[in-house]
């Protein structure tokens, strides 16, 4: 094994020293201010790359770290992180998203803008803490760390109704949250106390009453951030109203969080609620789907359109994941991927426009490839990638998505959403063609300038992203595998075996054919 | 014997609470008040003689120094308000609701 | 007939209290002498007395039952009464910090405030460590009858005076069912004392049917409801907190309402545990109504101390929870929230301070808008105090809040616990908007006459450590509250 | 042996980056034009050497997959880059790089000039690209992959002139309706994979392997459903009802396009697809019925629309989609090898057309653009006179005509007529059979009539160009003509390869090569045909030489139809019209199905969207998450009042607080 | 005879209770606090209290008494301008009624702790004095209160000043 002790936390924390440095630096230096976050960024991306090197391709948790936090009373909270195959993507996700953010801000953000790195290198914190924690605790806390700096960024650096819908982001998923840990803490006192590990929650077995409470409780939290329908109002507004940064972060991370914590908690820890609500999910997810495309389609907002789109792309994900086996799973995390990649840079080339007209209604715009032809391809490149072009990033996931769920119990949900891909091109390609086709009318679309370096630098490496992960995902798909594999078996087999109690023994051959987990013991 | 005590007591308590309760001038009401805490202390010195026990004179003895005391601060922020409003209704002492 | 047997007078059990006494009766003496301009220095002084009182709780801690009791029964400074007491030192220290820059501005720094905040910081020890309903209430009438004078401090100020006057008012009702419930489980139990009601009801079962032990407990526990301000009984809190001067409106959200969870928690607790179940229940209901008042009504506030205060109403319902909750952990958890809720409002209102303005008090909402950038940190610092008290980590608030609501959630309460945390998640909205015109709106007010006084921003300072320490590394503290439960 | 086909694809992928990422700054048309033409020309060469090497082979060896890497692994599923040569696939290779190599050349000389001329040759190249995967993938999904790829290239492609509307417009509906067979593609993908793996363990999507375990499905019901899904998938590409509309609309790209993807290639992938699971297809004998007869009215409906257009590529394109049409009709009635044969003749002929009209609209335009008319190139109506100024052009052109409306010996005869027969002859259909060869003669004479109809507006007859103009009218440059030459060769003598076995027999023992060399394609299916009796033996040779004979007959009538109202009598059409003015209008509008289909779906979704939106989100959702806000916003309103400011109100509450808990504790 | 007693003077302490609430006039209402008060000490005479009836009369009656009327004439209050309204007054009644209805509802079920459970009986009371026994109670077992007791009344005084001093 060469993996590096503490990386993680390094990796964590990197950031916060970032935002400690900045705190002491002059307000008024621009430059040094946005700098220096860039630096800070960027060596946290570099740290995070010997992740992808060092990690192998088992089911266990690595790089794990762990130090006794909290001991009082009944509670034993420990700071104990690391990561597998699920979480390892979304790590270098976050890692090599943030630069990025950091860079598409260089000018768009000229008023506090030490305040605005400051958040965005704290949210970075809580998303990274989120992603690496076994301890559920810690998880709970980093989860609610990335509401703090989202809230100010909504709220200071956004638009007309900034107001309203930084507090709309911020309680919505507050509520969720905090049923989230009333949740978490029963779930601790059922498993007799210990601690807040989450290996050891995977051992419990719950009656299916009490799953399916805890699993409502948590599927709330998560559903609300994924978002799914009908919890996703939030999300365009707060999106429309963001800064450029904030919604790329929102859409490429923080929408993660959502679909990660159902692949990691939700679901493995309640496998009977599980089945039990598939149904349900799957049915939101479906639904999600299409109508997020529809309501897409006749949006006069370009962000607003975009934000719906992510709405409709987390469906998939969704749809994936809940498939439970290996492809739709797999499919589901890729497809996460993707959506950061590829909604990210939807953000991004939405804000390179809003910086140069300062407005995003479709019909001021028309006719752009003409004056910003750079811009039009790479435009051209990521709404296709959005759509799930073979070849480019999107369609591998939602390929793995549909298939996965037509293959699992989901069969006639994945046609229905199949169908979603129709309407997804029919949306994207029409604010597409309304936006750079036709004529160029309006004059103040006449002087507009083409990228200039430092955005294509931002773009490159996307676009790099949303081929290579289109041609050639084995990478990513290999290393999350057995990581999938066990959290399949996690949410389905005490599920199983339960059923083979109760089913005659002549039946038993019906359920699903899965084989008991490793023994882990409890502590 | 004692429950005459107590019934009694309860009854002069419950006058004093409504005292409190209807009168509008804050000086009454704080005599209602008075009256509350007399109705405790003849349901202590009951229940001490019933329980043969002196601990509830004492009691009483310390309501009754509390009550002085509470008199003293009492009509002095009666009167410090007197001073600034020129009335002790409780209906001017309203500057701040909701 | 015996001969007078004095008790043993161990002043260990009551050394705080002795110590601030005696600091507060040397300060009125001062007093004389000092001139009005300088008045700052009594204020020193009474520090001086507090971290001695500290030191003296700090020793006290662990030590051994022989010197925790005193006067026959009358006094226990045992762990609970001792965290208790660190807690009144810490606010009544912090307000103490407070005070002087504000009194100055309001032209009203009578040298009386400082022996007043001591006797009040003295009667709220008395209350915590009281064993006997006796020293109980008179520890919480000499509390009462400082906070009617300091709620009314402002003499020419109609305000003040109507805080006062209604605090009064309100007080004394609340006395009579108090002392009507003490005299109720007197008559029931034959005895005044913790310990010895405790023990008649182990020794008589029929006692917990018995409707005069279970009305006193009721009564009592509706006095003690008005000291912590739970609905209903919490009526007077937001005119209270609105009109008495801002430094004494931290002091009295904080040692106060502490002191009354002290007394109530020793009383239901230690004496009648036998009554549990019905405590409990009632403590359930009122836990709900708390908190559901307390954070529905600021929704709408826009006076920014109102709001406290009402936020205030909320978090005793927060502690209610714990309390309800019955258990060893609830107990820990309001103690250590106390701690914290001291540290995140004090340091909330010392902010406060400093934006109102002589003759205006710029305690509206709207004064607020676009002080982060005339002022970054402190607007950065009381967006943390807001946070904290929105109970959103890494703050000691939500650590606080997260050990109340799993100590109901382990008593089983769980409908308990949810509606704790959906009003937890309504009060982020009131919270939050005043971040919303500190961070979001465009500055109105140039905030020039923003003086930045050494002691308050000490206060902030010390305050921000109280509220992000326990927040990160809670385990020596929540230890501590731990190893103070009376269970 | 095959080791390096993947070069085949990988020259226009070249080609495609450097006009795609450099063109710009090349800015030198020839260079750019060189590279596409050439990539595409390496690749040609690729193809002919590898044709060469699977002819080399024994029949039987000549089906060969070539692995490059794996692409998608996921559990059981397994996704390669891979390629599968076999005959068929060589034959689209020969094809696809063949026309698009002349089409390319012939680019070089049609888009001089234009803006974004490194644009275009970067699409090109990128279209052949993705249409060899099409090709040459050896598994669904990278044939899916080079599908939308086609789909995606003609969409860039179409919207070429993306400042005018309507281009955008085609260009959008061209890939939506495209989107719309793909997920008929997909979902076949997903129930095929689903149901081997799931009843038979094999979790393949491989073509190779699928054929191995093609038995697997006989008879079992899915089959038909996914089949038919699959079909659907080809209706999209293949513009067949009631999917075609999007194909007339896609004229708004440049010519060279038209004839490369909306004539002679990625419009036949459907073809192709079917082709290349005949053997699922063959089981299904549900499905076959539906292509069939979804293929004989698409080739007779189009044919109508066809009669009535003006636009020269229009009718073109209606004439491709009623030729597609043709294609679908013989894989419907399970000749296989005769519709893969009428792809390929079909490419020669109208590729030729559509560059043909292409060398007329540049001529016409050029000459229009010289006088300052603001007359429409492409309307035949300002044409005619022609074939004086453009003999080169009238010549190739009308040799592809007589090669599309199935005069012997031109390629279209043997193809078209070998349908025809199968149509007839295969009894897989029963008493349908007469249906579909009715249809498909039908769409014979309509075909020929159109065709001529468009040779005779444009080339005959008096010029009715604006006068200021006719004298800048010329014949095309070398580059241009070249191509159509070599077309027009190819659709003179291209069908050849293919002669029908009955007049093979008559000439002495030619044999039919093309079906021949396709064997190890559509062994299965003819061995299942075999099997199952459904073979095509029980008519005399005679009723074959008589419907030749009959469908020659229908051309010459067509012909001579045409003739008569264009060139004789050019009063004609008026009085026709003047005499069916609502059949006319019916025709002359397509019949109204973009109509219909903006009423049925597009409208609906439009209206459903909107109400979604300002209906259910932001009334429904968002109203009761506002809503619950200012339920407890007012609440709170309310309940402040509570606070009256007075002290007795406030004792009240205290007191009624504690009557109502001793009242609870008391009479509990 | 001591019922008979007990029950006038109780109908008297009522009766001056009912009139404290109800005079208009501050004065005449403290008037009849003052005659409450001594019933009340009558009442502390009859349960063997001479200590507490005698304290009743001077600090009560004698000391806070007449403080209270004593601003009632500095700040020379008259009668109340207006009374609360109607229905204000009936719904303050009933539900003081219900205090009492439930006071005496449970006073009638419960019972108090054993009689005589604790050492003084009248006969002590009378042989050892009332104030002895007060005096030496309030000396040995509630000493810290007592002391307490001193802490409130300063804290009193000075209230009492801070508030109404004139100059600072």
């Amino acid at each position: 094994m060469n993996q590096m002790p503490a990386l993680l936390s390094i990796i964590t924390f990197t950031p916060l020293i970032g935002v400690i440095l900045l705190l002491f630096m002059n307000k008024n230096n621009h430059s040094v201010l946005r700098g220096l976050a860039m630096v800070v960024t960027l060596i946290t991306f570099l740290a995070s790359l010997p992740l992808v090197t060092g990690f192998q391709s088992n089911a266990e948790f690595q790089f794990v770290e762990m130090v006794p936090w909290i001991a009082a009373g009944p509670f034993q909270m420990n700071y104990h992180v690391g990561i597998d195959g699920i979480s390892l993507w979304l790590v270098i996700l976050t890692t090599f998203i943030m630069p990025i953010a950091v860079l598409s801000t260089w000018t768009a953000v000229e008023e506090k803008v030490k305040e605005y790195m400051i958040c965005l290198l704290l949210l970075e914190v809580g998303m990274l803490g989120a992603f690496i924690s076994i301890d559920l605790f810690l998880f709970y806390i980093f989860w609610e760390v990335m509401l703090i700096p989202m809230y100010f960024i909504i709220g200071i650096w956004g638009g007309k109704r900034k107001v309203y819908a930084a507090v709309k982001f911020f309680i919505y998923t507050m509520v969720g949250s905090l049923l989230m840990l009333v949740a978490l803490i029963y779930l601790y006192f059922k498993a007799g106390g210990g601690d807040f590990n989450l290996l050891n929650f995977y051992q419990l077995s719950l009656d299916p009453a009490t799953q399916t409470w805890l699993f409502l409780a948590f599927a709330l939290a998560f559903a609300i951030k994924v978002p799914m329908f009908p919890l996703h109002t939030w999300l365009p507004d707060a999106h429309t109203e963001a800064p450029t940064a904030g919604s790329v972060i929102l859409a490429a991370i923080l929408l993660k969080m959502g679909t990660y914590g159902f692949v990691r908690f939700a679901m493995p820890l309640f496998p009977d609620a599980t089945a039990k609500f598939t149904p349900l999910i799957a049915t939101l997810a479906v639904i999600g789907i299409i109508y997020a495309a529809l309501v897409a389609m006749v949006q006069e907002d370009v962000k607003k359109l975009v934000a719906y789109s992510s709405v409709a792309h987390l469906g998939f994900v969704m749809l994936g994941v809940f498939a439970l086996n290996q492809q739709g799973v797999a499919g589901g995390m890729l497809q996460m991927l993707n959506h950061g990649v590829s909604t990210g840079a939807l953000f991004l080339i939405v804000g390179f426009i809003y910086e140069r007209r300062h407005t995003r209604l479709i019909t001021d715009f028309g006719g752009l490839s003409k004056q910003m032809p750079v811009f039009a391809t790479i435009f051209m490149v990521v709404t296709l990638s959005s759509i799930g072009l073979p070849g480019t990033n999107g369609f591998v996931g939602e390929f793995l998505v549909l298939l996965g769920a037509f293959e699992g119990g989901l069969r006639w949900y994945a046609v229905i959403a199949t169908s979603g891909v129709i309407l997804s091109a029919v949306y994207m390609l029409w604010m597409f063609q309304r936006v750079m086709f036709g004529e160029l009318n309006n004059p103040k679309n006449q002087t507009l300038k083409d990228l200039n370096a430092r955005e294509i630098a931002i773009m490159a490496p996307l676009l790099v992203l949303i081929f290579f992960m289109g041609v050639y995902p084995t990478p990513f798909l290999n290393k999350m595998s057995p990581a999938i594999d066990r959290m399949i078996q996690l949410s389905t087999t005490k599920y199983a075996a339960r059923l083979q109690q109760q089913v005659p023994a002549g039946l038993q051959q019906m359920a699903p054919m899965v084989t008991t987990p490793p023994a882990m013991e409890m502590k | 014997m004692l429950e005459k005590y107590l019934i009694l007591s309860a009854i002069l308590f419950s006058i004093g609470t409504l005292g409190v309760l209807i009168r509008r001038n804050a000086i009454v009401m704080f005599m209602c008040i008075e009256l509350m805490l007399n109705a405790v202390n003849l349901t202590f010195i009951a229940l001490s003689k019933h329980l043969g026990n002196i601990d509830g004179q004492v009691f009483v003895f310390f309501v009754m120094t509390v009550a002085a005391a509470e008199a003293a601060v009492g009509l002095a922020l009666m009167i410090a308000f007197f001073k600034n409003r020129e009335s002790i209704d409780v209906e001017d002492i309203n500057m701040m609701k909701w | 007939m015996e001969t007078l047997v004095m008790p043993a007078i161990n002043f260990a059990a009551i050394m705080p209290e002795t110590i601030l006494s005696i600091v507060a009766m040397v300060l009125l003496l001062l007093n004389v002498f000092v001139p009005g301009e300088q008045k700052a220095y009594l204020g020193y002084l009474s520090l001086v007395g507090i971290v001695v009182a500290f030191f003296s709780v700090v020793s006290g801690w662990n030590a051994p039952l022989s010197l925790q009791e005193g006067f026959n029964g009358s006094v226990l400074q045992d762990n609970f009464s001792l965290f208790f007491k660190a807690i009144f030192l810490i606010s009544s220290g912090l307000a103490v910090l407070i005070s002087d820059h504000y009194m100055v501005k309001e032209e009203c720094n009578h040298g009386e405030l400082y022996p007043l905040i001591l006797f009040a910081t003295a009667g709220m020890m008395l209350m915590s460590s009281g064993t006997d309903m006796m020293t109980i209430f008179l520890g919480l009438e000499v509390l009462s009858v400082s906070l009617y004078v300091l709620a009314g401090f402002k003499r020419a100020d109609t305000k003040s005076n109507e805080a006062g006057l209604k605090y009064f008012l309100l007080g004394a009702f609340s006395t009579g069912f108090l002392l009507y419930g003490m005299a109720l489980t007197y008559g029931a139990t034959g005895t005044t004392k913790i310990a010895g009601i405790a023990a008649a009801a182990a020794q008589d079962g029929t006692l917990s049917a018995n409707p005069m032990f279970v009305v006193g407990m009721l009564l009592m526990a509706t006095g003690f409801s008005f000291k912590v301000a739970a609905a209903p009984f919490h009526m007077w809190t937001p005119d209270v907190y609105e009109g008495a001067p801002t430094p004494m409106t931290a002091f009295m959200s904080a040692g106060p309402k502490a002191a009354g969870f002290a007394a109530f928690i020793r009383v239901l607790m230690v004496a009648m545990p036998v009554l549990a179940v019905d405590w409990s229940s009632l403590l359930w209901v009122l836990a709900v109504l708390t908190m559901t008042v307390g954070n529905v009504i600021a929704l709408t506030q826009n006076n920014i101390k109102r709001m406290l205060a009402y936020s205030s109403i909320a978090h005793a319902g927060y502690c209610l929870v714990g309390f309800a909750a019955g258990n060893g952990e609830g107990t820990a958890g309001i103690l250590f929230y106390m701690l914290s809720y001291a540290f995140m409002n004090i340091g909330a209102f010392a902010i406060i301070i400093l934006v109102g303005k002589k003759g205006e008090p710029n305690n509206n909402v709207e004064d607020y808008a676009g002080f982060s950038v005339k002022h970054p940190v402190l607007a950065m610092v009381m967006a943390l105090f807001l946070f904290s008290l929105a109970g959103i980590p890494p703050t000691a608030g939500f650590i606080g809040k997260f050990y109340l609501f799993s100590s109901a959630l382990k008593a089983g309460y769980i409908w308990l616990v949810i509606i704790g945390v959906l009003n937890s998640a309504a009060s982020c909205y009131y919270y939050l908007r005043v971040m919303v015109f500190m961070y979001m709106k465009d500055p109105v007010e140039e905030f020039d006459w923003m003086k930045l006084s050494p002691p308050v921003l000490l206060c902030i300072a010390i305050s921000v450590v109280g509220v992000v320490v326990p927040g990160v590394v809670p385990s020596i503290i929540l230890q501590l509250a731990q190893k103070a439960i009376l269970l | 042996m095959f080791d390096n086909v993947w070069l085949i694809p990988l020259f226009p992928l070249i080609g495609f980056l450097i006009n795609g990422l450099f063109g710009k700054t090349i800015k030198e048309e020839k260079v750019i034009g060189g590279i596409g033409a050439f990539a595409v020309l390496c690749s040609f060469a690729v193809a002919c050497m590898t044709l060469f090497n699977i002819i080399s082979l024994p029949v039987h060896e000549r089906v060969h997959n070539v692995p490059i890497f794996t692409w998608i692994k996921s559990g059981t599923f397994q996704a390669d880059i891979a390629f599968l040569i076999d005959p068929l696939s060589c034959i689209m290779l020969m094809v696809v790089t063949g026309v698009g190599f002349l089409i390319h050349v012939y680019s070089i000389g049609y888009m001089h000039g234009e803006e974004g001329f490194y644009r275009f040759f970067s699409y090109l190249n990128l279209f052949m690209f993705s249409m060899l995967l099409l090709v040459m993938g050896n598994n669904l999904l990278l044939m899916f992959v080079g599908w939308e790829g086609v789909g995606l290239c003609s969409y860039l492609l179409i919207g070429y002139y993306f400042h005018k509307k309507s281009a955008g417009d085609a260009g959008k509906k061209a890939f939506v309706m495209n989107r719309v067979g793909d997920f008929g593609f997909l979902l076949g993908i997903f129930s095929l994979y689903w149901w081997l793996g799931q009843n038979h363990g094999i979790w393949t999507i491989q073509f190779t392997e699928l054929a191995k375990h093609a038995e697997l499905f006989q008879g079992c019901t899915i089959l038909t459903a996914i089949t038919l899904v699959f079909f659907v998938g080809a209706t999209g590409k293949s513009a067949q009802l009631p999917l075609y509309t999007w194909l007339p609309d896609a004229m708004e790209g440049p010519t060279p396009v038209s004839a490369l993807i909306h004539a002679a290639t990625m419009v036949t992938a459907g073809v192709y697809m079917i082709a290349r699971m005949n053997f699922l297809y063959i089981q299904a004998p549900t499905t076959l019925t539906v292509v069939a007869l979804v293929g004989g009215a698409t080739a007779l409906f189009a044919a109508t629309i066809g009669t009535a257009q003006n636009d020269i590529k229009r009718v073109l394109a209606y004439s491709t989609v009623s030729q597609l049409g043709y294609m679908f009709l013989a894989m419907g009635v399970g000749a296989f090898a005769a519709g893969i044969f009428h792809l390929m003749t079909h490419a020669f002929f109208k590729a030729c057309l559509f560059l043909g009209s292409g060398a007329v609209i540049h001529s016409m335009h050029g000459a229009l653009h010289h006088a300052h008319s603001h007359d429409d190139a492409q309307d035949m109506r300002n044409m005619g006179g022609l074939w004086k100024k453009m003999p080169l052009t009238y010549g190739t052109f009308l040799v592809a005509t007589i090669a599309i409306a199935g005069i012997p010996p031109f390629a279209g005869f043997f193809s078209k007529d070998e349908i025809l027969w199968q149509a007839f002859a295969n009894p897989l259909h029963g008493d349908l059979n007469y249906l579909l060869w009715g249809m498909g003669a039908l769409a014979a004479l309509l075909t020929a009539f159109y065709m001529f109809r468009l040779v005779f507006m444009t080339f005959h007859g008096e010029c009715r160009i604006n006068p200021a103009a006719k004298d800048h009218l010329h014949e095309s440059p070398m580059v241009i003509v070249f191509p159509l030459i070599v077309l027009a060769i190819l659709s003179a003598v291209g069908g050849f390869i293919g002669i029908p076995k009955l007049i093979g027999d008559a000439l002495g023992g030619v044999s039919n090569k093309f079906e021949l060399f396709l064997t190890p394609v559509f062994e299965f299916s003819e061995e299942f045909n075999k099997t199952h009796g459904l073979i095509a033996a029980h008519h005399s040779a005679g009723t074959e030489w008589g419907l030749m004979l009959l469908s020659v007959v229908i051309a010459v009538i067509g012909i001579s139809i045409a003739f008569v109202m264009y060139v004789q009598n050019n009063t004609l059409p008026a009085k026709f019209t003047a005499t069916f003015p609502g059949l006319h209008r019916a025709v002359f509008n397509k019949w109204y199905v973009d109509e219909l289909y903006d009423f049925l779906f597009v409208n609906p979704c439009k209206s459903l969207g909107n109400f979604l939106w300002k209906g259910f989100d932001v009334v429904v959702v968002d109203g009761i998450v506002n809503g619950v806000g200012s339920i407890f916003m007012g609440f709170s309103g309310v309940l402040r009042h509570i606070q009256s400011g007075y002290v007795f109100n406030y004792a009240f509450s205290m007191t009624l607080g504690v009557v109502v808990i001793v009242a609870f504790y008391i009479f509990r | 005879m001591e019922t008979l007693f007990f029950t006038i003077v109780a109908a008297v302490a009522v009766l001056s209770s009912i009139l404290v609430i109800t005079c208009k006039n501050p004065i005449n209402s403290a008037l009849s606090l003052v005659m409450t008060f001594f019933c009340l000490a009558t009442f502390y005479v009859m349960l063997d209290a001479p200590f507490m009836a005698a304290i009743q009369v001077i600090v009560y009656a004698g000391a806070i008494m007449v403080l209270i009327v004593f601003v009632i004439m500095l700040l020379n209050i008259r009668s109340e301008t207006g009374k609360r309204s109607n229905h204000a007054v009936a719904i303050s009644s009933i539900v003081a009624f219900f205090v009492l209805f439930e006071t005496c509802y449970f006073l009638f079920r419960s019972t108090a702790a054993k009689e005589g459970m604790g050492p003084i009986t009248s006969s002590v009371v009378e042989s050892v004095g009332h104030t002895e026994l007060i005096g030496k109670a309030m000396y040995s077992q509630f000493l810290l209160p007592f002391e307490i007791t001193s802490l409130l009344l300063l804290v009193a005084i000075i209230g009492a000043v801070v508030l109404s001093k004139k100059k600072i």
